[in-house]
């Protein structure tokens, strides 16, 4: 491939920011037709080196050529009009605007024209998007689609994918594939941040794996097997967590811990299940069936139409967020920027935002909130560099093990995980696990929901899936494949 | 349904409505309230706020706010009344007043965009300094005693309609225009509703930010002109407190104070109201010890019944949609 | 860098730092103005704005905002006047009920805020009208003159606003007692805490189970009460009930939040800042007209030191104009 | 109260043999407005530091924006922090400033007070306009003058001045009421509104005063603000003082036009600048080391002599040796014959 005409080439790029040195001299290249696929773990600097190349970020030190002329990324307009764009980890709409003008803004060309390649590019690709509402009303699936659309239409001869399938379906994703693929044919040169190996050999030309702000491994995908790349990004050589623990797997099916009759409410209906201590209840389906707004409407944040919810035999309905965390259950939302951390507040803050009534009376118990948060930091081994880091400056996967502390450090018996490694990277995904399987031998009842079949086969006890708002199928252990899955999830 | 669904959206029309419910029932308890006399004051009394409106509906949309502009009002209208006054041509005046504005927009924006000052901090900030330099420039004094012929323009009457009334109509409709149609005219919204993303999409924040401060100096030197030709002499206390009319004006319109969302015909309907609001009392002969607290209701009442019409219908369109997801299951098995 | 950083964590030790120099450069220029009964004195005119500011750091950390405080001053004022001369209630009686309404106002203040979900400048801008209107009329039904106001309130009372203790102005101890609580309610209590998290993400905090939109709803009344407190030392200190006490105080009071380093957005802030920073405006006003400048100028002194002060504080931030010039410098000499 | 004792062995018989102790440039005075920018004030201003400069004593004209006791006590207590020997205060309340005047006297600071009183207690030396008797007669008489038979007129009529909560123009309206009641049964007031001292929303409200109450016979204004603002409200809506009497309060260079275009015949004012040259004298005069009793007279140059009298003619219950009032000379009604005599 080395005929073929060089894009972008990054050389020896540093970056920190305040004292955290992120990229170490980082070298890349991207050449026509390439698909380079970069994978590594969370706060390995994926996401600044690819801010860097569009401008968004300064650099420290380094350069950037572009068709091999030396380029200062000043700022993005400067990415924009060599062709590169962005697709960021974190969609960016503008909420109050529609979808169309979302994906239009900031072109220089006639609006209908560009209306018209919108609605031709939408219908080769499937998807089913309505060009009309406000970016507000849609869910982050859909926000990602709309970024992925600004992407495809601005035509850029280098596109940069930041995790776009994390929050897609798996058509959704077939058919991105296929034009990604498309635009190979073209020529255009792609980046393209995943968590999911799977995806790197489906896709990719390329591989490289960044550590810690370094390239470790930089090939062709043909040069590689999943097993290398697990190995190349897991240096600690994480043990397989659920051979570990196959054997305390049997959960004690004694006592029911929340039970959920036939509750109705506004995207969801007539849902039942039980969760039992020691249990992991997983509840499957895909993005947009109604388990995000179930498990809101349980913790006390949404409207319940129908039907009951019980805690230890106490019906919790109509009760308050704050009840509902003290008698027992706790929730990990969905959301993690919007609705789980403060990202101004350090850790501290962070871990005992849901306890302060508990650890203190009335005056703020400083002793006793430290020995809490350094219990989780210490268990989770989450990587901060003292308990006053703020949340903002720590990686994805950190952010999520410092809220899954806040919401344990409450003491439930029952806990609601809501796509728990969503956007977090293999190492700590394993962590995470590992969280949950230790939750679950001490006795926690847990809902686990995911759209990750791959999750909830390797964790569930039992599966129920969702589908169109209702649980459509409940599944046994035995029964809980991918294909089952898959298949019931899809509404079959 | 869906009708009234969309014209709740369209915020021009509830405040358009309001503003007519306003007339009507007022009109009903005395009449003359509805009589061309008494619509031209009010919509000659609005010119003012209009343009205050206008501009700070450039400033509102990316998410900023300029409580300097009645400081911006009242030296603009200093300056040009006593060059006009003491003889210099009309035409000079009137642009030397206007660049002042261009001015104080500017290092407000240049504060706001590239120092990064918090909008409200830095106007505010602005408004102390540029009140004070005003006092300086006039002494303490009043300009008084203008030509007639300066102050006759702003009697002047086009098939009916006040002449700085329909000069605020067209500049509204020129703004209305840009902000929909125009290549960068989406650009001031955009940076209100998401900075991040609209760095990212290659729209050039900080140039449209210095601009939108820029404009509202620019309306604001305006307004202070035609203040000077409407009221024929200018107070030391010109424009004081005027910047919370004009901000009432935009939220009354539906101009968000978080950015992103509003039109300057709905601001400018807004400019109306409050106007409106102050002759309106007087027509019902209400005894004028009433009239702040009557104010401060309606303006309450407004924005109340607006948020909650709103979160209604927000809420409503979610449970919709929220409920066809899950009952579509039904006829799909 | 560092040196820079350290600067701008500690945010209040800078502005202890320009108090020293501002006390300092004043004094250099009228040494009348060292005198420590003058300093102390000038305590009874600032105050009235410190008290306020106090409690409006609290609604500001929320991410709010409230520009109704002055005409709560006025009301408290003619509400405690007149249940006092019209209705001839104990005096400390109609004190109290004067600090009720305070709160009251606060209170509906924040029922709009946070259960509403009116955004707090608008909703405040309404109930400033609103407050101030009622004092209007509650003057217009009593049949009170308003040329003459309510005055020749008994010496007990008056002690409120003159008293001294040990030499100390009472209303130096009026601002220290309610540095303490303050200070004590924000940094030290769950209840501040719950402040902090409704400011930095109002979500998140629910669904940590705190209840924003009464800890929106406390803040404002929080306010309320700060204000009718400051209506009530006014009162005293002018030995005059009237509904124009505080019309002007809303500019100074979000000044001294702001200058104190309480950030408008929301999230952040401390009393001890805005207790600096009311001194500092406090003995700015002072020292200005000490200079012999007219006071109606002090207004550009003030605006200046606000807009370079924030403009210093920001530019210190991260990616703004001093890291931006130091990476230009450090570029270049690389 | 006590007995006014005339002998006095400092100043000895007619007090016109005024012995200033102290040097003139030795003198620092502080000239208070209720606010600056208004017209009114910043005319007083003029008259003071012109007989300042004439004296040659010091005279900082101080004051804020606006028109409140707050903002006032601060202007008089930078001014006793600052060493000033005295201050000529025009006072927003009549007992609000009394704490900071105390103190003031206290620290030595002589009082004056001028257009506007405080309780006589507090202060030297009033320089009054007149009492609110005689300018809420002076206000109705100004409309009685262009009706023919005011006594049995049956007029409508309407006040439009500033504020519900400002003092002397409501000490002027409620005289002027009272004065209505009893003279001048017949006549009707329609509404009382304000204009905030706010030119725009005067016009505005002045409007529409004119477009609510058709039949209103008479607007009387007395705010430098309200007044040129009704006036012009009458112009715009093509009105001249044949359809609507209009008059009031306000410096003659602000209504020069509207006199001579006909939109109005009379209005009045006293001569400002004199005032304020006579607040800034007496002042002035005091701290030089000067005492009085009631009954003196004080030289005061381009102005004349004048007499202290006792409190008790502004209607004062307060009565000592110390405390009186000066009276100034004349209050002027301008129209289209005297309008051009004037210009402050
Ligand atoms: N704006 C910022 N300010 C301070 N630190 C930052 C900022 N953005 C990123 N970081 C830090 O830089 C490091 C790299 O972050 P980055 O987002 O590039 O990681 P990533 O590889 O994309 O991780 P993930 O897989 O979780 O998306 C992290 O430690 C993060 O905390
Ligand atoms: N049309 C909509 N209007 C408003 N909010 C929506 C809408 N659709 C989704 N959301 C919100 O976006 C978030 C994510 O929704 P998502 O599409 O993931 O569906 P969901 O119903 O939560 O399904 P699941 O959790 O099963 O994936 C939820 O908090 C939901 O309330
Ligand atoms: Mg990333
Ligand atoms: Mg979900």
């Amino acid at each position: 491939m080395s005929e073929k005409k060089s894009l972008i080439r990054l050389n020896e790029i540093y970056k920190s920011f305040a004292d955290n040195e992120v990229l170490k001299g980082t070298s890349l290249e991207l050449s026509e037709g390439e698909i380079v696929a970069i994978i590594g773990g969370n706060g390995a600097g994926k996401s600044t080196l690819m801010k860097i190349i569009m401008g968004i970020y300064p650099l420290d030190r380094g350069e950037i050529y572009i068709e091999d002329k030396k380029i200062n990324m000043s700022s993005p307009s400067v990415a924009l009009e060599k062709g590169i764009y962005l697709v960021p980890q974190e969609p960016l709409l503008f909420p109050n605007m529609t979808v169309e003008e979302n994906v239009v803004i900031g072109f220089n060309q006639n609006k209908s024209e560009l209306g018209e390649k919108l609605r031709n590019l939408i219908k080769q690709l499937g998807w089913n998007i309505s060009l009309s509402r406000k970016a507000a009303t849609l869910s982050i699936a859909e926000q990602q689609l709309v970024e992925i659309l600004r992407g495809l239409l601005r035509e850029a001869r280098i596109l940069i994918l930041d995790e776009p399938t994390s929050t897609l379906t798996f058509n959704e994703i077939q058919s991105f594939f296929k034009l990604m693929k498309d635009l190979q044919a073209k020529g255009i040169g792609m980046f393209y941040i995943t968590h999911r190996l799977t995806e790197v050999f489906e896709i990719a030309t390329d591989v490289v794996i960044l550590r810690d702000g370094e390239i470790t491994i930089n090939g062709p995908v043909s040069d590689f097997t999943k097993e290398m790349l697990i190995k190349g990004l897991m240096p600690d050589s994480v043990e397989n967590v659920k051979e570990d623990l196959e054997n305390d797997l049997v959960g004690n099916k004694e006592d029911l811990v929340l039970k959920v009759d036939s509750l109705s409410g506004y995207g969801f209906h007539d849902i039942s299940f039980s969760v039992y201590e020691g249990e992991i209840l997983g509840l499957a389906g895909v993005v947009g069936s109604g388990r995000t707004e179930l498990a809101e409407a349980i913790f006390g944040m949404g409207e319940i139409t129908g039907g009951d919810v019980l805690l230890d035999g106490k019906s919790i309905k109509g009760y308050k967020t704050k009840e509902i965390i003290d008698l027992g259950l706790n929730y990990v939302p969905e959301d993690r920027h919007l609705n789980g951390i403060f990202s101004m507040a350090d850790v501290r803050l962070n871990t005992t935002s849901a306890i302060l009534s508990r650890i203190s009376k009335v005056f703020i118990n400083h002793r006793k909130e430290k020995e809490i948060t350094q219990k989780y930091i210490d268990d989770f081994r989450i990587k901060v560099t003292g308990q006053d880091q703020s949340l903002k400056s720590l990686s994805g996967g950190n952010q999520q093990k410092v809220v899954i502390g806040r919401i344990l450090s409450s003491n439930p018996k029952v806990i609601i995980l809501d796509e728990p490694t969503r956007g977090i990277d293999a190492g700590a995904r394993g962590d995470v696990y590992k969280i949950i399987y230790q939750l679950k031998k001490l006795g926690l009842a847990i809902l686990l929901i995911s759209s990750d079949f791959e999750e909830i086969y390797e964790l569930s006890d039992r599966a129920e899936v969702m589908y169109h708002g209702t649980n459509h199928v409940a599944l046994s252990k035995e029964e809980i494949t991918m294909d089952i899955l898959t298949l019931a999830a899809f509404g079959a | 349904m869906t009708i009234i669904k969309r014209i709740f959206e369209k915020r021009e029309i509830t405040a358009l409505a309001f503003l007519i419910i306003l007339f009507l029932g007022v009109g009903l308890r005395n009449p003359d309230f509805m009589n061309t006399q008494s619509i031209s004051t009010v919509l000659k009394g609005s010119v003012l706020y209009i343009f205050l409106a206008v501009g700070m509906t450039f400033v509102l949309l990316t998410g900023g706010i300029d409580v300097s502009v009645g400081a911006t009002l009242g030296i603009s209208a200093a300056i040009s009344a006593s060059m006009i006054r003491d003889g210099s041509s009309v035409v000079l005046s009137i642009l030397l007043a206007i660049a002042i504005g261009l001015i104080i927009g500017l290092i407000n924006g240049i504060g706001v965009a590239i120092i990064k000052v918090p909008a409200i901090i830095m106007t505010l900030g602005v408004l102390g300094i540029t009140r004070g330099t005003m006092i300086v420039y006039t002494n303490g004094k009043w300009v008084e005693n203008l030509p007639d012929s300066f102050k006759v323009a702003s009697q002047a009457n086009l098939g009916g309609l006040n002449f700085y009334f329909i000069l605020a109509v067209i500049i509204v409709a020129l703004v209305q225009l840009y902000f929909s149609r125009g290549k960068t005219g989406r650009f001031f919204a955009a940076i209100g509703d998401n900075v991040e993303g609209s760095i990212l999409v290659g729209i050039p924040v900080k140039k449209i930010t210095v601009i939108a401060y820029v404009a509202s100096g620019f309306c604001a030197s305006v307004a202070g002109v035609i203040f000077a030709s409407q009221v024929g002499f200018v107070t030391s206390n010109t424009g004081l407190d005027i910047e919370m009319v004009a901000i009432a004006a935009c939220v009354l319109g539906g101009v968000s104070l978080s950015g992103g969302i509003g039109s300057v015909i709905g601001a400018s309907i807004g400019a109306i109201i409050m106007t409106a609001i102050n002759s309106a009392l007087i027509f019902l002969k209400v005894p004028s010890f009433w009239n702040k607290s009557i104010q401060g209701s309606l303006l309450i009442l407004i924005v109340v019944s607006d948020v909650l019409i709103h979160k209604y219908f927000q809420d409503k369109a979610r449970k919709q949609r929220l409920s066809a997801r899950s009952s579509f299951v039904g006829g799909d098995k | 860098m560092k040196k820079w950083k350290a600067f701008k964590g500690k945010w209040e030790l800078s502005l202890v730092l320009f108090l020293i120099i501002e006390i300092i450069m004043f004094g250099l220029i009228n040494p009348r103005f060292l005198k420590i009964k003058v300093l102390m004195n000038s305590a009874n005119d600032f105050v009235t704005v410190a008290i306020i500011a106090l409690f409006m750091t609290l609604v500001i950390i929320t991410g709010g905002i409230d520009i109704s405080m002055g005409s709560v001053v006025g009301l408290s004022s003619v509400v405690m006047g007149l249940l006092w001369q019209e209705l001839g209630f104990n005096i400390w009686f109609a004190l109290s009920i004067a600090i009720i309404v305070g709160a009251l106002c606060g209170a509906f203040n924040g029922f709009l805020v946070g259960y509403v979900g009116v955004q707090a400048m608008v909703a405040t801008l309404g109930t400033s009208f609103l407050y101030a209107g009622i004092s209007l009329v509650i003057i217009g039904f009593s049949g009170i003159s308003p040329a003459e106001g309510i005055t020749g309130f008994p010496d007990s009372f008056r002690a409120l606003g003159h008293g001294k203790l040990f030499g100390v102005p009472s209303s130096l101890i009026i601002f220290g007692l309610l540095i303490i609580i303050a200070y004590i309610l924000l940094h030290k209590t769950t209840y501040g805490r719950r402040v902090y998290l409704t400011g930095i993400n109002k979500e998140a905090a629910e669904f940590s189970g705190i209840k924003t939109k009464l800890v929106i709803l406390s803040t404002h009344m929080l306010v309320g009460i700060g204000a009718a407190i400051s209506g009530m030392y006014i009162t005293s200190y002018l030995s005059s009930s009237r509904a124009d006490h505080g019309a002007t105080l809303t500019l100074s009071v979000i000044t001294a939040v702001v200058l104190g380093g309480t950030a408008i957005t929301g999230g952040e802030g401390s009393i001890v800042g805005t207790a600096l920073a009311s001194v500092i405006i406090g003995l700015m006003t002072l020292g200005l007209q000490m200079t012999g400048l007219s006071t109606q100028f002090v207004g550009i002194g003030i605006g200046l030191l606000l807009v370079i002060s924030v403009a210093i504080k920001s530019s210190l931030g991260e990616g703004n104009l001093f890291s931006n010039i130091k990476r230009k410098i450090k570029s270049n000499n690389g | 109260a006590k007995d006014t004792e005339p002998a006095n062995t400092e100043t000895q018989g007619a007090a016109d043999t005024t012995k200033v102790e102290k040097k003139a440039e030795d003198v620092s005075v502080v000239f208070i407005p209720k606010l600056t920018g208004n017209m009114f004030f910043e005319s007083a201003n003029v008259g003071a530091q012109a007989i300042a400069k004439e004296v040659g004593f010091e005279c900082k004209y101080d004051g804020t924006t606006n028109a409140t006791v707050a903002d006032q006590v601060q202007v008089i207590n930078s001014a006793v922090n600052q060493g000033y020997s005295a201050i000529a205060v025009s006072s927003n309340s009549p007992d609000g400033l009394n704490e900071a005047l105390k103190s003031a006297a206290d620290a030595g600071t002589k009082v004056v007070t001028w257009d506007s009183d405080v309780n006589p207690e507090y202060r030297s030396i009033m320089v009054s306009q007149g009492t609110p008797d005689q300018l809420g007669r002076m206000l109705v008489d100004m409309v009685a003058d262009q009706v023919e038979d005011a006594k049995n007129a049956e007029i409508d009529f309407a006040f439009f001045y500033s504020s519900p909560t400002v003092t002397d123009q409501n000490s002027w309206v409620e005289a002027a009421k009272k004065y209505i009641a009893s003279d001048f049964p017949k006549w009707n007031l329609v509404t009382t509104e304000y204009g905030e001292s706010d030119a725009q929303k005067s016009i505005q409200v002045g409007e529409s005063i004119l477009n609510t109450y058709k039949e209103v016979d008479a607007i009387i204004c007395p705010d430098s603000t309200a007044l040129p603002g009704m006036a012009q409200a009458a112009k715009n809506l093509g009105k001249n003082a044949d359809d609507v009497i209009i008059t009031g309060f306000a410096t003659p260079s602000s209504m020069r036009d509207f006199v001579k275009d006909g939109t109005l015949k009379r209005f009045g004012l006293w001569d400002c600048e004199v005032q304020g040259a006579m607040g800034a004298y007496i002042a002035y005069w005091l701290a030089a080391g000067n005492d009085f009793v009631v009954g003196d007279q004080i030289d005061i140059p381009t102005v004349g002599k004048v007499e202290i009298m006792p409190n008790s003619v502004l209607g004062h219950k307060y009565v000592a040796d110390d405390s009186g009032i000066v009276l100034m000379p004349e209050r002027t009604i301008f129209d289209i014959n005297n309008i051009d005599d004037f210009n402050f």
